[in-house]
């Protein structure tokens, strides 16, 4: 089965990224392909690499990242939640005359069509929020 | 062509699973998650709605979220316990899933 | 980089019936302001495209919408625009209206009013639901 | 010892409300402020509820945020609207203020 | 840079009362956490300091929270370690407790179960009211 | 009137913080004292300096920079909800080994007892959030 996951909140504030991690984790495990993770609304606060959370907590951006990694997993951020919110790779940094960017590795800032695309494309779309 | 719905917070808190509840079709399944797990639970002023429910609809819990507020035994009978791979096969058995955010 | 700038074709020829599920109020959340953001870039893609408002979704498309006040943007008014994209299918719950005291007048744009088992059939020839 | 009580969540998406009636003391005042200004509105399904707390409650709500909303012609008689500066004044005139978020 | 180096001295000799007014069940979202580590950090400038838990707040104090499977940190002993810090006024509003079908002895501390009168009482004595 | 303010939410996901920044607006004007305003849980991300708001719409932190800096008001950010959600100063970034720092100007880095204080301190202390 090809699965598209919509995340709609940042890490800690709700649980709503744990659980698609989970469940992309699982998905992953049973064999199913993840087409992709697009991350929109508060859900772009997900691909920062500029967290340090507590040592006895898990790290949700990191986790991401790893997972990305690990399994050529396509994470993306909708660009005009990104820009609303202050998350940037070097382009959008560049081009907003911004003096630093904070993308975490394995993510990627792209348009909303991403997401209707992984609608046409997947067999299911999963959406988790708040 | 049955749905798969989520509904992730609690009857207390917000009216989601209500709503969820107006909607959700005869065969169709409702998997409880996050804090919607407080809506699988006995002795609550939200038992008797979700029983009648389940007359209808097949109620699902993800056990993880279950555990992690100590309410392990609290479940009404009948409701089905499962964990993200189960939760990825329910994604699987359905048509599409409807988030009740 | 603009979200208009980044659509690309994904999946030619395919059309799948999409259903945005809005059940927020606008301005005490992104949500509904976001969601119509989708719905506006996602008409590029020529998908089957329905728009559902139930809950405190509703008061998205009431009238007389005045935002001066609260100093945000007022986004009411690209309800309007939806026709032009070729979204016309906007659902409206008709017991979330009668709860909250609306009827079909208060709203700014054409809607087909429909009752639960309307609602729940539509819901159930979706592909894709969006919600939000 | 009057205390502010401000709700800023929709009534038919959260139960903030009705836990903040259910604790506000006669004499007290309510500000409803953002989503929560839907409370303040004839002719839904909580007019009843809200009439019957301005009994022993004075109710006000945020005028920007109706305004926003397009309700300003469906306020309850009775229920004032303030501007951001007289929250402010209304703040000062209570001994707290207590936040149903 | 970690919260306890930062600790200073803000108001000698001024004690007010303050309460902590915890509405959210645990782990949905992190409000339950995140408000414990404001009373543990509070209990070091020695106020008046009450915790009230209403509505979805009393499943915070629940047993047997076992956060394995979501792989999230359980902080309910925590409650536990409150009295060490001399926070040990905590008050649970016994309707809240009616609803969800517990009682005392589903709770990992002790606390003052009381009705809705004393609960009004409690939060109209306050000077600072916390809300999360 | 010396008044404290607690945000408790991000920009744009919620109105919170729109509702904050009227509220101690009037209340300057009115000539009122703002001790403090303390941004806790997603409250944090208010404080960045790279997000890019749409032109037609409101550009929430730095609405908040612009307002401190005219009125000397100490917006401070909570140091353990900004270390798990990616808010950062230079100090933070370099302890925690970061390689980039994104605070808006006149915020700073702060802990809970920050927060503390303005309630001691503060005549009335309001709490905007979710």
């Amino acid at each position: 089965m090809k699965l598209g996951v919509q995340v709609n909140e940042g890490p800690y504030q709700h649980q709503a990224s744990d659980s698609a991690y989970q469940f992309v984790k699982a998905a992953v495990e049973k064999g199913h392909e993840i087409f992709r993770v697009f991350f929109y609304h508060d859900g772009v606060n997900n691909g920062t690499r500029l967290a340090t959370p507590p040592q006895d907590d898990r790290n949700v951006a990191n986790r991401w990242s790893e997972l990305a990694a690990k399994h050529d997993i396509d994470l993306v951020l909708c660009v005009a939640a990104a820009q609303r919110r202050g998350i940037a790779d070097a382009d959008e940094a560049k081009r907003n005359g911004k003096d630093a960017d904070n993308i975490a590795p394995g993510f990627r800032i792209s348009g909303l069509g991403q997401l209707i695309e992984a609608g046409i494309q997947c067999d299911r779309l999963v959406v988790f929020g708040d | 062509m049955p749905t798969l719905h989520t509904v992730n917070k609690s009857p207390f808190d917000k009216t989601s699973l209500n709503s969820c509840l107006r909607f959700a079709k005869d065969g169709s399944s409702i998997l409880l998650i996050e804090d919607g797990v407080y809506a699988a639970l006995n002795g609550t002023t939200f038992t008797e709605a979700v029983k009648t429910a389940m007359k209808n609809v097949t109620v699902y819990a993800l056990q993880p979220d279950i555990e992690a507020r100590g309410m392990a035994n609290k479940v009404i009978d009948g409701i089905k316990l499962v964990d993200y791979a189960g939760f990825v096969d329910l994604v699987e058995q359905n048509d599409r899933v409807e988030s009740w955010l | 980089m603009s979200e208009e700038e980044m659509i690309e074709g994904g999946g030619e020829g395919v059309i799948k019936k999409f259903l945005y599920l809005n059940r927020r109020a606008p301005y005490g959340s992104i949500y509904a302001l976001e969601s119509l953001e989708v719905v506006l870039i996602g008409a590029a893609f020529e998908q089957d495209v329905s728009v559902a408002f139930i809950d405190d979704g509703v008061y998205q498309l009431t009238k007389g919408q005045d935002t001066k006040g609260v100093e945000m943007k007022n986004f009411s008014p690209t309800y309007r625009a939806l026709e032009m994209y070729d979204v016309e299918k906007l659902y409206v719950f008709k017991e979330s209206l009668d709860e909250r005291g609306l009827t079909e007048d208060d709203l700014i744009v054409d809607v087909e009013v429909v009752d639960a088992k309307q609602m729940a059939d539509l819901m159930d020839e979706q592909e894709v639901i969006l919600s939000f």
